[in-house]
């Protein structure tokens, strides 16, 4: 099992290697090395996963590790842990990389540095289930740094644009906050517990090692990293820029894997939350998803909305993290992945078609804007039908995937607030309902100017095509896996996942802070969580068709007119459309704050230390000049006598040098013969 | 088992015979194959030190590799068709005197003994603990001695094609 | 037979006349066959205290790596002696004196 | 050793008397003739069939006259006519090196005779290095014909010598690394050994193996066997159009029937070692035919793949000497590589 796990993780990196060196001179610039690579990673982890199916045991693990760090007492070691939370993980990153392989393929055909954006994807996609894998902190730590990288170099992809550029490096810095903080969390967690390995450090915490505040900012401190990775809210700035990167990318990275890292870091870690912890995960999560809901509903770049609705979703997953819900926001996480991907990968679909429609008729406009398209259902029926099931899943409709983890994340919320005596708790499922109308209003939005209407743009209408089957096969994949039955099997109950595969697998980690102070961090009864899941689902199928039925008054049946009522609530409006102004405020702030003081240093710099050093040469140069005087007289007519001495001697001596290599060979012998004899007597 | 150390001894008579005659011979391609005589002898008396893995290296490097190597260069560096051909030599006595020092320091050092106790392995066959040896414990020796036979193998190649560098 | 002392005056007979060779033969590549006959004698050697000495097989490890770089050398010094018998029509080291002095 | 003196004593047990060292001189003096008498009548034997091949395969009669039936003793006549033959030394050869030539090359081939497994109990020595034993006499070979080469002082046995020996050399590498994947996959270089893990039907012959990587193996070997033994399409060293002869153009009667010999063994021993290697030696095709004994299956395959070379050679054209060293440096050395790395991958993976 660890040998399987091993040949997923690494045959990524082995066909990175191939492509990195060997990549340009392939036949076809490689891309089937790095998809066939990832293709038997996905055979592979599709092995695993059937046997951890046939397994059906909620509690199977295994382990194994290696001496990786040792200095006298200092011993790190680095492993594999592999257990369900981990095995579904390498099925959803590999299925949704694999995918994606191909479908590049397809997407960028052409592209004059195609070797080097497959190589990256392997890079990715190594790191990635690295991530996953390792059972330490550490190496979690370095593979997050390493998937930072990828998508650092993947959002720069076409780096020859400045806006791309200048994305990746916000992206980059961005990350590098959250991780400042997650490095923190790591010191912390080192220096109580001694340990980074998972299991070290649960036992770390059952036993009291690190309790308390200090615990609870150990909690926070490594969330931290979440919130930079999972763009939440205040570092989510950079996850919407991050869409110059080419489309796949999106998918995969922005919105099915990597972000999704945050989660997996949460989850894997929830068993060290405290109370207060778990309530600051919840309410920036919670905040966020309901905050980047409401900034989707005016954005016109297709992939910005897509953005927001990423960040929105990973607001819920948190929020489900936070509330306790662990199993339900992982397994909005598994079904996001899917559902979103698609929805990226459509939208690619389009984007693509929009951008040779561009070429043909030499129109130089935005090919993402939603505002030129229209009525595309006719000309893409199949982008157009897989998108529709994506976007009935994000907006948690039955009979579909998202429906049933965000039900659970709603009925969890829900559960949580009942629990609690402080009615404030209840902003939580307020935020999560909120931004459930909001979901499927803007989701919608986006299907029904894309596809549904009257053409916005004739000229380029015409030349829209649907893409090649390279392309379209992956989104039909990923819609029949955003499809209920996947993850209710074996009891095929489209309303609840209860009695599936996966409820039952997937269990909630056992709390060590539960196990440290005695008693459960959070106790949520039985009927409580019946009664909330019951409630929740209604409410939540009433907002979701809530959402449904606003878009197509206002976009499709044109009931209510869309310009007035933006007139009506146009500071909302600005605000919503700007972002919040979140990147004004930080260029303000931050930016600025960091300029003045870059300044303040400098002008230190320049003035008063490198007058010392002026004052030092003056000093200096002086004193050498005597010295140059000494040195010239002195000890240059000793070198000069030397020399001289040695070359007489060397004219002399030199005869011995017959250029002939036996004489040398006696003459060591001669020397041998010497030194034993000494030695010897 | 006396016929062993008859043998053990006509192995060491003719290896040692051979080997005399490669330092003496006249003629340098009678040197050359009486080279191979001497190496065959030399596996000969690894077999009865009862290292058998060495013993087929042996030949098989030295008398297939090694040896044939030398009679190329002798024969691409001679005069072919002069068979009389006879080899320059250094003066006879100072390479003898050179030969005895060596001679001294080794009668010396063999006269020193013993440097350990010594015992009579058994015979075992050796290949598969060599093979253990070389991938666990000589790991990086071996590999270091196939990047230094890649690195001969490419300069042997470029020195001898250097014809080609005024081209 | 049994005992390491024929082994080692083998070796050291054949270490003598190789020595004798290097310093004897004036032609390049008999140079070299005697570099061969010491590099064997030194494998003896090893081979020898293998058996005699209670320390594993390593003898055997160490004659294994002679003969690989037995066989580096060799392919080497042919390939410059070649190139030397290009250039001057001579592989006699006497007169490739152009180190001299 | 020991197996071949207990034969003896069971056969005789008088024998027993005698002191060791004579027992043991004598045994082998008496392995080493039965030997040379099976060389000698295998190659009488292999002469007549090549003639009889070549014939049919050309649609003529080959030789009808000596002997009466099918002229059954062509050969015996021409080995007659060699013997009598006048031995001549050429006047400028190297008279020690020309005379030790001959038997070098002979005395090698019956050298590799030794570790040939006939039966389940009848190898003359199991060498615990056997394969590689007889990879290191086979280039033992290669000195012996160069020294013949160069002692005839003939420019066009210097030539065949030289051609020969790169030849040799260069096909010794994938011989060597085809070989490699056979012990890769029996984990042994004991010949019995490799005979006995291919236990069972004819699908576990290792040429099934891994299938079809082994036989690929396998093609790689006889390619680079026929090489080895200068046959057709591979004998440049002796192409008559060009060379005479080849390096044993001066040789003549006894010493020339040596190398006569040595060349009909060395076809015997390549096939051999693939039947050993790849055909499950002596191991019947199905293991119901276990009563009819080992020799008579080991004999039979490595006399089909005699047959083999035989009927290559009068089916194929000679290569080129470029084409020959592109033949075995370009193509079956870089694929014997891959082999190995293939069977020793898919050997790791199944653990």
């Amino acid at each position: 099992m660890i040998t399987l796990a091993l040949y997923i993780w690494l045959l990524p990196l082995l066909a990175f290697t191939i492509q990195i060196f060997l990549g340009k001179r392939l036949p076809r610039k490689g891309d089937w090395v790095s998809v066939s690579a990832i293709g038997i990673s996905f055979a592979l982890s599709l092995i695993l996963f059937i046997r951890m199916l046939s397994n059906y045991s909620p509690d199977f693990q295994v382990t194994a590790s290696v001496p990786w760090i040792n200095i006298g007492q200092f011993k790190i070691d680095m492993g594999i842990y592999i257990d369900n939370f981990a095995i579904v993980m390498l099925m959803v990153v590999t299925t949704v990389s694999f995918l994606v392989h191909v479908y590049s393929i397809g997407y960028m055909a052409g592209d004059p540095l195609y070797n080097r954006f497959f190589a990256y994807l392997s890079l990715f996609s190594f790191s990635m289930l690295g991530l996953v894998l390792f059972d330490n902190l550490f190496g979690i730590f370095v593979m997050w740094e390493l998937v930072g990288i990828c998508s650092y170099l993947l959002i720069g992809y076409y780096f020859e644009k400045d806006s791309a550029a200048n994305a990746g490096k916000k992206a980059f810095i961005t990350n590098r906050i959250g991780d400042f903080g997650f490095l923190l969390g790591l010191l912390v967690v080192f220096t109580a517990i001694g340990s980074f390995n998972l299991s070290d450090v649960y036992q770390g915490v059952a036993q009291g090692k690190l309790s308390g505040g200090l615990l609870t900012a150990a909690g926070i401190l490594l969330f931290c990293g979440a919130i930079g990775k999972s763009a939440q809210f205040p570092l989510h700035v950079w996850l919407p820029d991050a869409m110059e990167g080419p489309t796949p990318v999106s998918a995969l990275i922005h919105a099915a894997t990597m972000v999704a890292a945050g989660v997996y870091l949460v989850a894997r870690i929830s068993f060290m939350l405290s109370f207060d912890a778990m309530l600051v995960v919840a309410y920036i999560g919670g905040f966020t998803a309901l905050f980047a809901a409401t900034i989707a509903i005016t954005q016109n770049d297709i992939k910005r909305v897509l953005a927001y609705s990423t960040i929105s979703q990973l607001g819920y997953m948190i929020m489900a993290m936070g509330v306790g819900a662990y199993s339900a926001g992982f397994f909005h996480l598994v079904t996001h992945a899917m559902f979103k991907a698609g929805l990226f990968l459509g939208s690619g679909s389009v984007i693509h078609a929009m951008h040779h429609a561009m070429e043909k008729t030499n129109v130089h406009e935005d090919p993402n804007d939603i505002r030129l398209m229209g009525g595309f259902k006719n000309k893409m029926p199949a982008t157009y039908i897989t998108f529709l099931v994506f976007t009935l899943a994000i907006s948690g409709i039955p009979f579909f995937s998202g429906f049933l983890s965000k039900d659970a994340i709603l009925g969890g919320t829900l559960a949580f607030a009942m629990s609690q005596s402080n009615p404030v708790h209840y902003l939580l499922p307020f935020f999560g309902f909120t931004a459930a109308i909001i979901t499927a209003f803007y989701m919608f939005r986006v299907v029904i100017k894309t596809f549904y209407g009257e053409p916005k743009r004739p000229d380029l209408y015409e030349h829209i095509h649907e893409s090649p089957k390279v392309m379209t096969v992956p989104l039909m994949v990923l819609a029949s896996l955003s499809i209920f039955i996947f993850y209710t099997l074996p009891s095929f109950n489209p309303i609840s996942a209860e009695q599936g595969w996966y409820e039952q697998l997937i269990e909630k980690p056992a709390s060590a802070v539960s196990a440290q102070l005695g008693y459960p961090v959070l106790e949520i009864s039985e009927q409580i969580e019946h009664s909330a899941h019951v409630n929740g689902m209604m409410i939540s199928i009433l907002f979701a068709l809530t959402g449904i039925a606003l878009a197509f008054l206002f976009y499709f049946w044109k009931k209510v007119d869309v310009e007035a009522l933006t007139e009506k609530i146009k500071p909302l409006y600005t605000l919503s459309y700007h972002k919040y102004f979140f990147d004004e405020l930080y260029n303000a702030t931050v930016v600025k704050g960091l300029l003045a003081w870059n300044n303040l240093l400098a002008w230190f710099d320049s003035n008063v230390i490198d007058g010392i050093v002026n004052g030092s040469a003056f000093i200096m140069r002086h004193f050498s000049s005597f010295t140059g005087k000494f040195d010239l007289g002195f000890i240059d007519g000793l070198v000069n006598a030397v020399g001289d001495l040695t070359q007489d001697v060397g004219q002399s001596v030199r005869k011995i040098q017959t250029g002939q290599v036996q004489y040398y060979i006696l003459g060591a012998l001669a020397g041998l013969v010497l030194i034993i004899v000494t030695v010897l007597i | 088992m006396e016929m062993q150390e008859v043998l053990f001894y006509a192995i060491m008579a003719f290896t040692i015979f051979s080997a005399v005659i490669v330092a003496f011979a006249n003629k340098l391609i009678h040197s050359a194959f009486a080279l191979l005589f001497t190496f065959v002898g030399f596996a000969g008396l690894y077999i009865y030190l009862s290292a058998d893995f060495l013993a087929v290296t042996q030949i098989i490097i030295y008398v297939g590799g090694i040896l044939v190597l030398i009679l190329f260069g002798v024969l691409m560096t001679q005069d072919i068709y002069d068979v009389k051909a006879i080899a320059a030599h250094n003066p006879l006595l100072l390479s003898l005197g050179g030969g005895a020092f060596t001679a001294i320091i080794i009668a010396v050092l063999i006269s020193k003994k013993p440097w350990f106790t010594l015992l009579n392995k058994e015979f075992a066959p050796t290949t598969a603990t060599i093979g253990k040896l070389i991938l666990y414990e000589y790991l990086l020796p071996f590999e270091i001695a196939s990047i230094l036979l890649l690195g001969a193998l490419i300069g042997a190649v470029y020195l001898a094609r250097a014809e080609d560098k005024d081209k | 037979m049994n005992s390491i002392i024929p082994y080692l005056i083998v070796g050291a007979i054949v270490f003598v006349l190789g020595i004798f060779t290097i310093v004897y033969k004036k032609n390049a590549v008999g140079i070299l066959m005697g570099v061969e006959l010491v590099l064997n004698s030194v494998n003896i050697n090893f081979i020898a205290f293998a058996k005699f000495v209670d320390t594993g097989i390593h003898g055997q490890i160490i004659s294994i790596f002679v003969i690989i770089l037995a066989a580096a050398e060799a392919a080497i010094a042919l390939a410059i002696i070649l190139n030397i018998y290009r250039m001057k029509a001579t592989v006699d080291v006497t007169q490739l004196n152009k180190m001299k002095h | 050793m020991e197996p071949i003196l207990k034969l003896f004593t069971d056969l005789l047990p008088g024998l027993s008397q005698l002191p060791y060292w004579l027992l043991a001189t004598l045994a082998a003096l008496i392995a080493a003739l039965v030997l040379f008498g099976f060389i000698a009548v295998f190659a009488l034997f292999a002469i007549w069939l090549e003639r009889k091949i070549s014939a049919h395969m050309q649609d003529r009669l080959g030789p009808m006259e000596v002997g009466g039936w099918h002229g059954w003793a062509q050969t015996i006549a021409d080995t007659l006519k060699l013997l009598m033959k006048e031995d001549i030394i050429p006047e400028k050869a190297d008279r020690i090196l020309f005379k030790l030539a001959p038997m070098i090359v002979f005395s090698v081939s019956i050298a590799s005779f030794v570790v040939l497994p006939w039966s389940r109990d009848f190898i003359p020595a199991d060498l615990n290095v056997g394969l590689l034993y007889i990879l290191s006499i086979s280039s033992l070979a290669v000195i012996g014909i160069l020294m013949g080469g160069w002692a005839s002082n003939n420019k066009w046995s210097l030539y065949g010598a030289m051609r020969s020996v790169a030849q040799i050399v260069s096909y010794e590498i994938p011989i060597s690394l085809s070989l490699i994947t056979v012990i890769l996959i029996t984990g042994t270089l004991s010949m019995q050994g490799i005979v006995q893990s291919q236990q069972g039907n004819f699908l576990s012959w290792n040429i099934f193996h891994y299938f079809p990587f082994m036989f690929v193996a396998f093609v790689i070997y006889f390619i680079a066997s026929l090489a080895e033994v200068n046959r057709t399409p591979f004998d440049l060293p002796e192409a008559e159009s060009e060379l005479v002869a080849g390096f044993h153009t001066e040789y003549s009667g006894m010493r020339f029937a040596f190398f006569f010999l040595a060349e009909y063994a060395n076809m015997f021993i390549v096939s051999a070692i693939a039947a050993t290697a790849f055909l499950g030696g002596w191991l019947p095709p199905f293991s119901f035919l276990d009563f009819i004994p080992g020799p008579f299956w080991f004999f039979g395959k490595a006399l089909f793949l005699v047959f083999v070379q035989m009927w290559l050679r009068w089916t194929l054209p000679r290569l080129r000497v470029d084409q020959l060293m592109y033949t075995s440096w370009k193509v079956l050395t870089p694929f014997s590589f891959v082999l190995i790395l293939i069977v020793s991958f898919w050997q790791l993976l199944t653990l």
